[in-house]
């Protein structure tokens, strides 16, 4: 599974993306957040306390209950400003 | 269905308008929306435009679809730039073609409001002194101006 | 001040946005809409438009002017032809610039449901088929559209 | 005085403009209506059941109530199809 970080989150995680494994448990896009705060101090600062994160599920917005089983490509980033 | 470019490339507004009424006479009105960087009191010399490949289009023509099915338009183009983005230059254009001007009015504002919260960009402020530029923080009335257009 | 056109002669989209946003950075939104003339589904080659010379500019003036005091406008530009249009044609156009998208869609709505009702121009059908072409009746909706800008 | 007609009002009347001297009793737009009525036969099938009809005095737009004391051009027009 990838994970791919955007704008403030990727400057702040330090990657544009990652492939990750996360174990069977990890169910939803919030069990997700919480593995990934786990995975060190830097993520831990992005993902532990994540106000403000938005997520998409193989590029379409998710909410952190969102199922994320089978999903290819997991996108982590801040309220959008385009327009 | 709509035309829908994500692009770093400037975009040609009366070409864009041209593609949509060319060769047909039952369009009566077309509303426009172009977005430009503004240079913010001269702070600015420039907006970089971060945006996720793939999604950018995806969510730009589901929310396109959406206005085509909400009201009667013969054509509707959305055009988003990326990258580097100069104070004074264009950012984004809306064209929404219609036999009516309501639908074509209401149609562009919708596009706009939904790209603001849904479509995956991101601004980084260019400073004119050098200093580190910020990202621009989203806007609650952003998120507000979707709200009209539910129920 | 807005800049206000009553002519036979096409205007030029492009130019006309480009009058209101080249050598400034300050603004952020340009909303515009064009009115062209439908063929009514091939009944008609074209409209002739008769107007009141003095008055259709005045009256022009007057919309754009409570425009401006309306809303933040850093330019405005009205354009309304008269004369034999053919269908395909461009009627009128309105552009409104601002730093922010709220103001410009506002203004531009506001002009094109005031000068639909207010404007001293009249059109009449030529027909596809030759025959007596009538006047184009007036729409008790387009009475209505102004109602939502009162009090 | 000069009276204007526009668009069917002009078809109408079968005339684009004409030099008028009404009374001094004529005091508002829809006393001048009333007195064009009066002018003859083809006046009178357009001003005397004027309904829909507008009207605009030294070029501003003008209730039948309004006063034409002093106007120099006073136009009569069917509902405006602009836009």
């Amino acid at each position: 599974m990838k994970v791919l970080y955007f704008a403030s989150v990727r400057e702040r995680v330090g990657l544009s993306e990652e492939e990750i494994s996360p174990p069977a448990g990890v169910a939803t896009v919030a069990d997700l957040m919480r593995w990934l705060a786990g995975r060190g101090e830097t993520h831990a600062a992005v993902f532990a306390t994540p106000a403000g994160m938005r997520a998409a599920v193989d590029r379409v917005h998710a909410k952190p209950g969102a199922a994320i089983a089978g999903a290819r490509e997991i996108a982590f980033f801040p309220p959008m400003t385009g327009g | 269905m709509a035309k829908v470019r994500v692009s770093s490339e400037p975009f040609d507004l009366a070409a864009e308008r041209a593609a949509l009424t060319d060769g047909r006479a039952d369009v009566g009105a077309l509303a426009m929306f172009v977005g430009v960087c503004r240079d913010e009191g001269g702070a600015l010399v420039a907006l970089e435009l971060e945006h996720y490949p793939g999604m950018a289009e995806a969510e730009i023509a589901r929310v396109a679809g959406e206005a085509e099915a909400r009201w009667p338009l013969s054509g509707l183009t959305v055009i988003h730039r990326h990258g580097r983005i100069r104070t004074g230059e264009d950012i984004v254009l809306v064209v929404a073609a219609s036999a009516h001007r309501d639908a074509a009015f209401e149609a562009v504002r919708y596009l706009m409001d939904w790209l603001k919260v849904a479509a995956p960009f991101w601004k980084k402020e260019i400073r004119a002194d050098g200093g580190a530029g910020g990202w621009v923080a989203a806007k609650s009335e952003d998120d507000a101006a979707t709200a009209k257009w539910r129920g």
